[in-house]
């Protein structure tokens, strides 16, 4: 890398340093140097096209949603639906009633986990999930199966981070009621074989929750094709707001599960002694809802979309190729998940330089990594290693920056082995 | 990377290299757990300590970063002959220290070399790295099992 | 009022010209006419201080919360944890760890009905709520009941809208686990006697949880005073933005209560076999926060706490008397809820024309106002009307507004009466 | 109050104080319960339909907003005589008409004095409203027991 010229470092695909405009925080400095932002799995940098949507929407247009008959109603009520409208296309649902809105991936999860499993399982049945799930696809199951009296059952993974699927297949049996595994695994950018996965458990009677937290920015989907039954994701993932994500449910089964979070907007009527319930999404949209967020998440799709899902893959997977060839050349430099298929995701551990003293040094280069168990402390325990650091890389990103994380290692590698 | 020299100074970057007193301690008379959640930080502290209050021996074992393995390593060294007093003087001064509410070089304390660690002050997510060892520690005293830093 | 001249409309308690000035979307006109917002117990509109901080912090300071070492993240963290001692403050907790955000108030009492009673309801226990509760401090303790096997009681209310105390007092038994009422009634206005509601229930051992939604930006108030061991609030109806919200909780209860929501953040330890739990607040604030809108609820605490609670109220208060004397001459207009103890709300009824036709009318005239049940169908099955058109005031509002709706809605009666 | 005109004209109004057919039939073959959970809106629609399908008489009873209570006499009035296949399509172009999706001035239609609801294609929260008491009709046709619009 270090004789790469800088020609090479151009893609074809993006006019990267175009798209940098867009957002304004890369500009900025970090402790005196240029911020390198690569903890895009934890959360993504925001476009002036959300900025100044959520601005504009706050200071001109803003009001509630679905119970006023007034004009700032009304109006934010078509803004919210549009949005609604957004988030199904980009997922590939044609009735966009299958959308829900949440507050992001965990509370996807949590709704899913409570409301299904009230509804579809009972003493001695089975849930399946992986061994390389995010905290948030694996604590509600585990407390899931306490109340219920189910069994978690867990999809072994191989040492370059892949789910064994002939074992997956052992796991699934007529006990099984739903399978729930990510896309793209935050920890290691394993991208898993979800289509399989479904098929193999709609073969046997069993439910699918993709928890696509780590895969809405950044791949092409299509819930439909996938044909899985739950889809969650999370705004701030993929350049929107904070504080909204969502849920794709197939609309059978959200007719038939019971409400999670209850309240006003989720009712058709309540007494005192009876209340019945809207129809979904409603019926799981209880409260007012994160309206400023789901219009700047509607910007955000409408970025996203207008560069490309398609380049923004086929990018970051040149990123993916590059850092990982670059991060190689550190001594010592171990790279933890190494899947056939991985999305621009690279963990790494290094003997000498334990990952959290990494994002201080780092930080200290104006390079933001990640560094910890990115809640996935099982997977942490499945490779042995307390924690990894972590660079995640977005469509934003260069490859110099990838060069500059590789040289700052390098250094950092010196200091601690002397 | 002048400013992070200020963290990781040649003193803790051997330490952590060659920590000392790194060892389970069979005939401990205390001992405690201690777990950084956020960082994975897991310590074993040992201590013995005499019928006089005195502390004989000090030794610790398990993993995590530079800072908390350096300062279980340099906390080892500093407390053995100390009395259980004088150590719970030294935590409190240490804490305050890394806590940035004490300043080892305007007012008389007690901390001697342990003033290495007074840059953490200037890195809030690395205080309890500086900590662990020491508030468990002092769980070893209390004879609490486990110490955990949220 | 029509003979009122306008230096009797000019407040000696605040600058409402100048202050509406904060409020860019007070200068937008609606079907022509200058807006007149008068829905802010649906929601509230924000100030630029709110708007800009939210801004500024997504395009220059945004980063995840909690869980990295590095800048950004650190500052996040700490502009996060900045907003939990503002609330704290303005609650009157010295203990910000009491303090747990959520998505709303929604979510708030959801997150207590349901830990809460995991913990300390069981079969036969009691439940008591009031007749004038909005939906989200109702369907959640109707579940609750319907799970565990507990009753719900409801205290009556007068014909002036007031808690019927003596029938409070008896409905209290060994049996009550946890008494839930709103301290200002969304619906009616009335403030409740949270105070001696708690001192009651709290001398037979029962807890107490105050939905604070219509309360918190318009009282000043004190949890540890007030001696209730729950107090709920939405930000959006506080001048900050939609999507964040929050409880206040005793500590020992939230100490005892299992988690709500699960994933990521809130945990000790996870294992595949087994998950403790982090400490409150933690605890209860499973995955990525909306981290935004955290920062801009602290700006919005700043902003009416530099205006004054006080002087919030007493403004309020003033606006209440006027709107309520000039509506009073609009023929036939019944005000819906007239208890010695009222806040800056007014629900009214005309037998000629219904509130979903007032509020057409109205908003033809610019005026935005709620025609509907308000979330709270128990309270207008139990005076009777279907729904009621509603205007609630905030310190912005000025009395001119409430002379232009007192003159539409006479317009609209002419009109439908012929 | 001009942009309003074009909704609460002065039929709608006059219909909304007097309602027509607007009491409880005793003796009906279809009925049905409509309600509209976010207005209140709440209504009972009662049809006589003889053997050859033709509908004898109508009414409704209930309480609601003008526009949903005109529309309910003024489609009473409408239906008596018509046959249930006429009604269905008189809802049906009705029905496009309020949400915008077809208009009565520029192509052919069943509609007569119903094209007075064609101004609520321009209040979105309203259309519920009017197209309340049709969808009921069509439930009582269809001997559903209750419609809910949400
Ligand atoms: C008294 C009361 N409680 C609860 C709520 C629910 O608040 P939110 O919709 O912000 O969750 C509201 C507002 O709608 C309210 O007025
Ligand atoms: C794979 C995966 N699942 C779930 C989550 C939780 O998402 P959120 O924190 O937005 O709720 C994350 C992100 O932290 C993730 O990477």
């Amino acid at each position: 890398m270090a004789d790469t010229n800088v020609t090479d470092k151009v893609s074809p695909i993006l006019d990267v340093d175009k798209i940098r405009q867009d957002f304004p925080v890369l500009s900025k400095t970090i402790h005196g140097k240029p911020l390198i932002y690569l903890d895009n799995g934890a959360t993504t940098q925001k476009p002036w096209a959300v900025i100044n949507r959520v601005k504009e929407f706050d200071s001109d247009e803003y009001g509630t949603v679905r119970r006023g008959a007034y004009k700032l109603c009304e109006d934010s009520t078509k803004y919210y639906e549009e949005t609604r409208q957004k988030v199904a296309d980009l997922l590939g649902t044609p009735n966009k009633n299958e959308i829900v809105f949440t507050s992001g991936t965990t509370q996807s999860i949590n709704l899913v986990a409570h409301s299904f499993s009230r509804r579809f399982i009972n003493e001695g049945d089975e849930i399946i999930i992986s061994n390389i799930e995010h905290h948030a696809n694996t604590v509600p199951w585990q407390i899931v199966c306490q109340e219920r009296g189910a069994k978690l059952k867990v999809i072994p993974v191989s040492d370059s981070g892949e789910l064994i699927m002939e074992e997956y297949e052992k796991l699934l049996s007529d006990k099984t009621r739903i399978v729930a595994v990510n896309h793209v695994s935050n920890a290691l950018g394993t991208v898993n074989p979800v289509r399989e996965i479904t098929e193999k458990a709609h073969a046997i009677g069993a439910k699918v929750l993709i928890d696509g937290a780590q895969s809405t920015p950044h791949l092409k989907l299509n819930v439909k094709e996938l044909d899985c039954d739950f889809y969650t994701f999370s705004g701030h993932k993929m350049y929107g707001p904070s504080g909204i994500g969502g849920l794709y449910g197939r609309m059978e089964l959200l007719e038939e599960m019971p409400p999670y979070v209850t309240g006003g907007d989720m009712i058709m009527q309540v007494t005192l002694e009876k209340t019945t319930y809207a129809k979904p999404p409603a019926k799981f949209e209880a409260g007012t809802p994160p309206i400023s967020q789901v219009v700047g998440l509607g910007a955000a799709i409408d970025y996203i979309t207008n560069i490309g899902l398609d380049k923004i893959f086929d990018y970051e997977l040149e990123l993916l190729e590059y850092g990982t060839e670059v991060l190689k050349q550190v001594p010592g430099l171990r790279i933890i998940g190494n899947a056939k298929d991985k999305a621009s995701i690279i963990s790494f551990y290094h003997d000498s330089v334990h990952p959290h003293d990494i994002v201080t040094l780092m930080d200290q280069e104006g390079i933001e990594l990640r560094g910890g168990h990115h809640c996935a402390q099982p997977t942490m325990i499945r490779f042995g290693v307390p924690a990894t650091a972590r660079a995640s890389m977005s469509f934003y990103n260069k490859k110099e920056e990838l060069d500059a994380l590789a040289e700052a290692m390098k250094k950092a590698v010196k200091m601690f082995e002397g | 990377m002048a400013y992070s020299d200020e963290l990781y100074q040649q003193v803790i970057i051997e330490h952590n290299k060659k920590p000392r007193n790194f060892f389970d301690m069979e005939d401990s008379t205390h001992n405690c757990h201690g777990y950084n959640p956020l960082c994975g930080d897991d310590y074993e502290i040992y201590l013995k300590i005499g019928d006089d209050g005195i502390i004989q021996a000090v030794s610790f074992n398990g993993s995590g970063c530079a800072i908390s393995k350096a300062s279980a390593s340099l906390m080892t060294t500093f407390l053995i002959g100390k009395s259980v007093e004088e150590s719970r003087t030294v935590f409190e001064q240490f804490h305050k220290m890394v806590l940035g509410e004490f300043d080892p070089d305007k007012s008389e304390n007690v901390l001697g070399k342990l003033k290495l660690f007074k840059g953490v002050q200037n890195f809030p997510s690395r205080i309890k790295c500086a900590s662990l060892c020491w508030h468990t520690m002092v769980g070893a005293v209390d004879k609490n099992e486990t110490v955990s830093t949220e």
